[in-house]
């Protein structure tokens, strides 16, 4: 019969319309879906652009993915943005069918003329993270949390250790993670805070989790111990609400620029050259940087700098996969 | 045949049961004798090994906060197939309490979080009342049933109720997978005491310090909600066992028909335990709120599964109920916390099944007692031959034991005899 | 009298007790009104003591610790019960289950007491024993009302009479005014069926033939126990083969040993002249044991399917059930047509499930379907227990037909008419060991009676009827057997 | 299981005809459709009044999922996403069948789609070779992971639900040990998956328009059609029923019973094997850690809907497919998609309740019939009435 795609035709295709795709967090889930949807809202604000929002669902495949991303094309949203690499496969399937229309995807590199990765230097930033955390410590013990075992977060826990030894080689890093590939590991605190809990038991004082919303556990642990500092990821953790009360424990988090690369990608299809084909978005343009929020990294302000400029120059490479 | 009867003589031998004495069973006695043995080898472990931890307060107190939340579900499955109803859908009870807590507690505090997530939870278990004791619908299809709806209907209220564009619980960091965060429920420390333990625990001696290190857990920085589920369990124990309310209700997981013959309304009863069981799985989503202090999708993590597991583990007992998630969560937290030291239970697993070799061989089970004695060397090869175990490995022990546990003992468990089993009022013969 | 008891709502009609007319909408109202029952088939949970049975629903009256206990144990004295209340109901034998149900209606200080067949698994002496209890109590100035299907005990422990057919009252008649062959006419409406069979078709072919068969069992406990040991018998073409013995003596087992379900640690079975002792259920039952199940609910039938499903449990590998691997449901159908027709279950059809048919109607199913098959020996368990005196009928003739053709038949009854009239020879089965033997032509019912309580080695007929000749399986009388 | 309605019973569609001529038949048709109509109705309008409390249109989104759900494209999505559905839930109805409750057939499936994607990602045979040996791997590391469940239950009595749930939890684990850089499988950005398996070894298309059928429909099709065939017309398959319906009435039967739990398990595992394929062979072509999971869990709910009977699954996957497909069609109209959530979840408990109902209902019309009967005949007094012993020459006087 019909085809939806064929009645949805008479739908304007009209201009300024964009489609993200979010993973499952949703548009409020204090990371980087959230970074996503700052640049939409952006870009609504400053290109008038209108930005239509749509969340995955628990436990998707591909073909759920691929049906999201086709509707938002057919319905003639231009670009169309998947957030989270497990649009990575989709976006390369939907771009061959919708030549017209610009792809981008978040933490992915697609195939496809029409399309847009934007990756992040994660391990430069948790660098710079692993500095901080080096410079901070007093017991000469940090600790890093994972909310699950994969290569995504593998880049953080690689340029922190990194960071940290190459700052201090005589401070002890506790690696832990929360689960080896079970995508709970990105929702559940309780287990993060246990987790961090046992770190600060056995002297560690900085603890950088890359978790997702497990996150939050930690760093209400943290909290609880006088002298110990947490750092956050993806978004600045001091800003949020959900975490307010421990912002004086909050040294510093790493942050994505997903809302920059998304403001970008969504205002070169406005000045009709849309943005095409893979770009990491490094420390050097502020891709990923240190949060300044509460002013507790103030003070080493000069060495970060420093540490900063030696990646831009390339004098330090940093590893974006974990020593085994 | 010249008498209509004749004897085949010399062939009568009595065939009774040996006396009235019980052997196998578990006194108290023996039970207390199990324990002070269990201490003595993790005390032995922890000396040999030197990981510390094993027998550390904040170990054995994050055991007991992972426990919790499990043995409640234990504890509801309990109730519910004491009454004759599986209860399968512990974990849509249990998410219904975590949400119900969530969405109360940021609103009202952590205490009126526990209430609605007990009364959250007893929704679920009345409905699975409806379906099973009214209707008559399958146990376990109901169950299923029921966990299937309460993740739907937990996700769908979830981003209408905290993420709502423009309402306070949006602003206060509510989002379609979380609620806001509520007030943290503060927990209590026994002054002098735990000190004092705590000084005994830091002296590493043999035995002593371990049993400082354990007790010490139950008097420092414990939660409200641990002794209120400790209570539970008490009261579990005494409501069942020693009342007539709970001999009414027992009655009814063996022979509702017997028990309906006595004038017993076998329908209320069970619709009383199985809203106590959706209580008790709701308290425990409850447990998991109050802990992070917010709803989280997803945060049951299967713990209902769990919790039903612990309940076979248990044998249907409070006490066995309690013991199966204490094991899940010391192993659950013991690789949270310190995965070294899951290294170190190799060799208090070899130590126990040798243990238990040695007491099979007694027995006279001496096939039994050679393969446990093979699998306890087996244990000791591998720990002593390694230093680390993979971390895949170290999460899956928690299961692995549970399996292990359940293959040897599985034959001594009692189910109650109705569970499970249609039961129509009138239908006696 | 479900709904004397409250456990089924009348349509029309009144109940009046004590000159009171009543609604009784469940058992309590019944228990409020001073009404008890013991059920035909035992209310008792298992896995509870005794004491916890007995106070079940009825905790307010004296709690349900020591309060209750002594209640118990003056009860149980003052009626000569004999109950021990901390026992576990699992642990005890069939009359002390029997005599811990009367005592839970006592203590409910019930005035009218409903029996419903609860002499069917009884011996002799302990029928005698609880008639002795029974007149106690009407002593006391009780009213029980006693159903059964044996008239002889209705004679002779009634002080009035009623009978009913088909949910209707037929007659009410005074024990002395009649005699049980009038009774009986009023039961089926026609004359009393006896089991009785005198012709011999006994020949000197063995079909079944057990030796030395020994079983050994782990109780709840885990220990291992003595179940059946030194079973020696051989049956012929055409003989009947009757095992006496009180429930719970290893008939069962044996039965189950026979079948294949248990495995023996010792001794043979052969099945004409081929040793069966290791085959599998399935090839023993293919090469001619046929099986009427002591529990037809439990063994007999899958009572939610259909009649022609069921007509191939058990048969399932045999024609017209099958061919090859594959199922014939046209023959399986057909064939149940000619079952219902020839063997006269009354059905609407062969789609309704086993379990809307009644008891008899159900046993006729299961016996025309073992029949068919042509066995070389029936295996059969309580062939007629639970039903009507006129499928009763049928099926014995059944039994006795099979048997003039050449068929064996290992019989197992708690019926001992049944048994002396349709077995060629007769064993006394006791404590999992066969101890005596008798001839069917001579024996009286209370001679095997006496002989199956285990005192037939003090000779026969010397055993008193009463509480110390009771069997008391489980509680101990002496040291068992351990592996 | 217990809930299994007479009418559940596999029986040809081509004597569906001259069943309805017979009345029996054409009752339990009728009882067999009234119930998952009742159940629909039931579940419409629960799930209408919850979106009319919470201050959404129902009608409008019905008609939005209508709408959008019998477009061409949207029903080849279904179609393709019904499959894995249908198969999870012919694992878990084998299960069923006999009283058997694989709750694990999730971790079976991904353990077995796990290694075959490896072995076929190592081998380089024609397609005609390997699928197959893809295809049989699936089903033996499947068969083996269930089995471990059905012979600990028949040689220790452990109870299946338990040991599946562990099991799941430890398939996990096993698959992350492998399903790493260095060990079964290579890094792909942020993905870690096992080597490709080569595009000859892919299953084909029906080039259907404006997107493709996937051709593993085939192999849902033919699990179908061995599960009618095996369950209702083979002695296997009626030793196996009867074993659900009562242990001990089979067991007496000549039924090894421990052996048919073993067997089952390992069928329903080896069928679960197959889960993953549609998704392996037909969308993927490797397994990475963005395999899809929880389709076992899926796979329990599409067997309640359907009872466990080949065609009724069908129905009940497509279903399945109809309401995710649509309900994110819900977004675009402004409805919360979690609505679909809801509804699943009100659909299968009203579907089992009303099954029960209905089940009932058609137990005590069955019982009356027979009580007729019984009643008339006796009436009749006739040629049916007992038998006096001058029936039989043997009695004695
Ligand atoms: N004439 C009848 N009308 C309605 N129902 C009947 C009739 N006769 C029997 N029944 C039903 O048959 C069932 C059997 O009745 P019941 O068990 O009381 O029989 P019984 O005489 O006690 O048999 P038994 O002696 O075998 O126990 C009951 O459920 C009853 O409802
Ligand atoms: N209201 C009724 N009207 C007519 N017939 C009925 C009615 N209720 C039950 N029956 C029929 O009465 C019969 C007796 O059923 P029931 O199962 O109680 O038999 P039973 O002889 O007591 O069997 P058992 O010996 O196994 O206890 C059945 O055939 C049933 O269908
Ligand atoms: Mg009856
Ligand atoms: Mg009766």
């Amino acid at each position: 019969g019909e085809s939806s795609t064929e009645s949805n035709n008479e739908e304007s295709s009209g201009e300024g319309r964009v489609g993200i795709a979010f993973d499952v967090g949703g548009r409020n889930d204090h990371s980087f879906n959230e970074a996503a949807a700052r640049g939409g809202d952006r870009a609504e604000e400053e290109l008038g652009v209108s930005v239509e929002y749509q969340t995955a669902r628990n436990g998707e495949t591909d073909a759920d993915r691929v049906q999201r991303l086709t509707s938002l094309a057919e319905a003639g949203y231009n670009p169309v943005i998947g957030v989270g690499y497990l649009y990575g496969n989709a976006i390369t399937e939907v771009a061959a069918e919708y030549p017209d229309t610009t792809f981008g995807v978040v933490d992915s590199v697609p195939e496809g003329d029409n399309t847009y990765g934007m990756t992040f230097a994660e391990h430069e930033g948790s660098y710079l993270a692993g500095v901080a955390a080096a410079l901070t410590t007093e017991s000469n013990i940090v600790g890093f949390i994972g909310g699950v075992q994969n290569p995504l977060i593998g880049k953080f826990q690689a340029g922190f250790e990194q960071g940290v030894r190459e700052t201090n080689p005589d401070i002890e890093i506790e690696v832990n993670y929360l689960y080896r590939d079970d995508d709970r590991g990105f929702s559940d605190p309780a287990r993060a805070a246990e987790q961090a809990d046992g770190m600060l038991s056995r002297g560690a004082d900085v603890i950088y989790t890359a978790a997702g919303s497990s996150g939050q556990g930690s760093i209400e642990q943290i909290a609880g111990v006088e002298g110990a500092w947490g750092i956050g990821v993806d978004s600045d953790q001091y800003q949020q609400p959900g975490l307010a009360e421990y912002q004086d424990s909050i040294l510093t988090s790493v942050v994505k620029g997903v809302d920059v690369a998304v403001y970008d990608l969504i205002e070169s299809v406005e000045e009709g050259e849309p943005l095409t084909g893979h770009h990491e978005y490094t420390l050097a343009e502020d891709g990923v940087a240190l949060a300044t929020s509460g002013g507790f990294i103030d003070d080493l302000a000069p060495e970060l700098e420093e540490a900063t400029r030696r990646i831009v120059d390339g004098e330090v490479t940093v590893n974006d996969t974990p020593n085994p | 045949m010249t008498t209509p009867l004749s004897t085949l003589a010399g062939k009568v031998r009595p065939r009774g049961r040996v006396a009235e004495e019980r052997r196998g069973r578990l006194t108290y006695p023996v039970v207390l004798l199990i324990i002070a043995g269990a201490l003595l080898l993790l005390s032995l472990v922890r000396a040999i090994t030197d990981q510390q931890s094993l027998t550390s307060a904040a170990q054995w107190g994050a055991a007991m906060g992972f426990a919790v939340p499990i043995g409640l579900a234990g504890l509801g499955g309990l109730w519910a197939e004491r009454a004759g109803v599986i209860n399968i859908g512990l974990e849509g009870m249990m998410m219904l309490g975590l949400f119900s807590a969530g969405w109360i507690g940021w609103q009202h505090g952590p205490w009126a979080a526990v209430l609605a997530g007990i009364v959250g939870g007893a929704l679920g278990g009345l409905l699975h009342a409806v379906a099973t004791v009214t209707f008559g619908v399958d146990h376990i299809v109901s169950g299923v049933a029921i966990n299937i709806l309460a993740l739907g209907v937990v996700q769908y209220l979830a981003k209408l109720w905290f993420a709502a564009e423009g309402s306070e619980a949006l602003a206060r960091g509510g989002n379609d997978k979380q609620s806001p965060q509520m007030e943290r429920l503060e927990p209590f420390t026994v002054p002098g005491i735990s000190d004092w333990l705590g000084d005994l625990d830091a002296k590493n001696w043999f035995l002593l310090s371990d049993l400082a290190g354990i007790l010490r857990a139950t008097v420092h920085e414990v939660s409200w909600l641990t002794l209120l589920a400790v209570l539970i369990f008490v009261g579990t124990y005494l409501v069942l066992w020693k009342s007539s309310f709970g001999l009414r209700l027992r009655s009814c997981g063996e022979n509702p028909e017997a028990t309906e013959s006595l004038g017993v309304n076998v329908y209320l009863y069970k619709y009383l335990a199985l809203a106590v069981s959706g209580g008790l799985a709701g308290l425990g989503g409850a447990y998991l709120a109050v802990l992070i202090r917010m709803y989280q999708d997803g945060q049951t993590g299967g713990r209902g599964y769990l919790g039903l597991a612990t309940m076979i583990f248990g044998n249907w007992r409070p006490g066995g109920v309690a013991a199966g998630a204490g094991l899940f969560g010391f192993m659950d937290v013991l690789q949270t916390r310190d995965r070294p030291v899951v290294h170190a239970m190799l060799l208090l697993f070899a130590l126990g099944l040798l243990v238990l070799a040695v007491w099979q061989f007694y027995r006279g089970k001496r096939a039994a007692a050679m393969a446990i004695a093979v699998l306890g060397g087996v244990m000791w090869l591998w720990y002593e031959s390694t230093d680390t175990l993979p971390l895949e490995l170290v999460t899956a022990s928690p299961y692995l034991t549970t399996l292990l546990v359940l293959t040897l003992f599985a034959q001594r468990l009692r189910t109650p005899r109705a569970v499970g089993r249609p039961y129509r009022r009138g239908q006696a013969t | 009298m479900k709904i004397l008891y409250g456990m089924q709502r009348p349509d029309e009609g009144v109940i009046t007790v004590d000159g009171e007319q009543v609604v009784l909408r469940s058992p309590a109202d019944a228990i409020a009104r001073g009404i008890g029952m013991v059920h035909q088939h035992f209310m008792l949970a298992d896995n509870l003591t005794v004491l916890e049975n007995v106070v079940l629903g009825a905790e307010k009256l004296h709690g349900i610790g020591a309060g209750a206990r002594r209640r118990i144990l003056e009860l149980s004295d003052a009626y000569g019960l004999g109950v021990r209340p901390d026992l576990l109901v699992e642990e005890i034998g069939v009359a002390d289950r029997q005599r811990v149900e009367i005592l839970k209606v006592l203590y409910r200080g019930a005035r009218t007491l409903i029996l419903d067949e609860p002499t069917a698994v009884l011996v002799p002496q302990e029928v005698d024993a609880l008639f002795g209890n029974l007149r106690e109590l009407t002593a006391e100035g009780l009213t029980v009302l006693f159903i059964s299907h044996k008239l002889g005990e209705v004679l002779s422990v009634a002080d009035d009479i009623t009978v009913i057919r088909r949910g209707t009252t037929v007659a009410t008649v005074a024990p002395a005014g009649t005699t049980p062959k009038r009774l009986a006419e009023l039961m089926v409406g026609s004359e009393l069926p006896t089991p009785q069979t005198r012709e011999s078709t006994v020949t000197d072919e063995p079909v079944l033939t057990v030796a030395g068969l020994h079983l050994s069992g782990r109780d709840a406990d885990g220990l291992l126990r003595e179940v059946l040991a030194d079973i020696d018998f051989t049956i012929h073409r055409g003989e009947v083969l009757g095992i006496a013995g009180v429930e719970g003596n290893g008939q069962a087992e044996l039965v189950e040993a026979i079948i294949g379900i248990r495995q023996p640690d010792g001794g043979t079975i052969a099945l004409a002249g081929q040793d069966v002792s290791h085959a599998p259920t399935r090839t023993r039952r293919e090469r001619g044991i046929g099986y009427i199940p002591e529990d037809r609910h439990r063994h007999g039938l899958l009572l939610d399917a259909p009649l022609w499903e069921n007509r191939m449990l058990g048969h399932v590998t045999e024609p017209p059930n099958s061919r090859g691997p594959l199922l014939n449901a046209k023959g399986a159908r057909a064939d149940t047509e000619r079952i219902v027709r020839e063997y006269d279950v009354r059905t609407p059809g062969i789609e309704v499930t086993a379990g809307s048919l009644s008891g008899g109607n159900q046993q006729k199913l299961i016996v025309g379907r073992e029949m068919s098959h042509r066995p070389k020996v029936l295996i059969a368990a309580h062939p007629t227990r639970g039903v009507d005196v006129g499928a009763q009928a049928q099926i014995w003739d059944e039994i006795r037909r099979a048997r003039r053709e050449g068929l064996a038949v290992l019989l197992i009854s708690a019926d001992l008419d049944e048994l002396i009239g349709l077995s060629d020879s007769l064993r006394v089965m006791y404590r999992g060991r066969l101890v005596a033997s008798a001839d069917p032509a001579t024996v009286t019912p209370e001679e095997l009676g006496t002989a199956m309580t285990g005192t037939a080695g003090a000779g026969v007929g010397t055993a008193e009827p009463g509480t110390e000749t009771k069997p008391e399986p489980g509680t101990g009388s002496g040291p068992g057997e351990e592996g | 299981m217990s809930t299994d309605t007479p009418a559940g019973q596999a029986r040809p569609g081509g004597r569906l005809l001259a069943g309805l001529r017979d009345g029996d038949r054409r009752e339990r048709l009728l009882l067999g459709l009234s119930a998952p109509l009742l159940a629909l109705v039931t579940a419409l309008a629960i799930t209408s009044a919850v979106m009319g409390l919470t201050g959404d249109n129902p009608f409008r989104a019905f008609e939005v999922m209508a709408d959008y759900g019998s477009k061409s494209d949207s029903q080849v999505w279904i179609i393709n996403k019904a499959i894995p559905y249908y198969l999870a839930a012919a694992a878990v109805a084998i299960g069923f069948r006999m009283n058997l409750f694989n709750i694990g057939v999730d971790g079976q499936y991904r353990v077995a789609a796990f290694f075959a994607a490896v072995v076929g990602g190592a081998l380089s045979l024609p397609g005609v070779v390997q699928i197959p040996v893809i295809l049989l791997t699936a089903m033996v590391c499947g068969g083996i992971w269930a089995g471990i469940a059905g012979y600990l239950k028949a040689s220790r009595g452990v109870s299946e639900v338990i040991t599946t749930i562990m099991l799941n939890f430890i398939g996990g684990s096993l698959i992350a040990y492998f399903l790493q850089e260095g060990r079964l499988a290579e890094r792909d950005e942020n993905i870690v998956h096992t080597e490709d398996i080569p595009s000859s070894s892919w299953f084909f298309e029906f080039p259907t328009s404006p997107d493709p059928v996937h051709g593993t429909i085939l192999i849902a099709v033919a699990v179908g059609i061995v599960y009618w065939f095996v369950l209702g017309r083979t002695r296997f398959g009626y030793d196996l029923r009867a074993v659900g319906r009562s242990e001990p009435a089979a067991e007496a039967s000549g039924v090894s019973v421990k052996r048919t739990v073993v067997t089952a398990m390992l069928l329903s595992g080896a069928v679960a094997g197959l889960v993953g394929m549609p998704t392996l062979l037909n969308e993927s072509g490797n397994y990475g850690n963005d395999f899809p999971e929880g389709l076992g869990f899926t796979g329990i709910a599409i067997a309640l809907l359907g009872r466990n009977h080949p065609v009724g699954m069908g129905f009940a996957a497509l279903l399945w497919g109809f309401l995710e497909r649509t309900g994110t069609q819900l977004e675009f109209e402004g409805y919360d998609q979690e609505i679909v959530g809801v509804m699943q979840g009100v659909i299968v408990l009203s579907v089992v309740v009303a099954y029960e109902l209905v089940r009932r209902w058609g137990i005590r019309r069955q019982q009356r019939k027979v009580g007729e009967q019984l009643a008339a005949q006796s009436a009749a007094g006739g040629p049916n009435g007992p038998k006096g012993p001058h029936d039989s020459a043997e009695v004695s006087a």
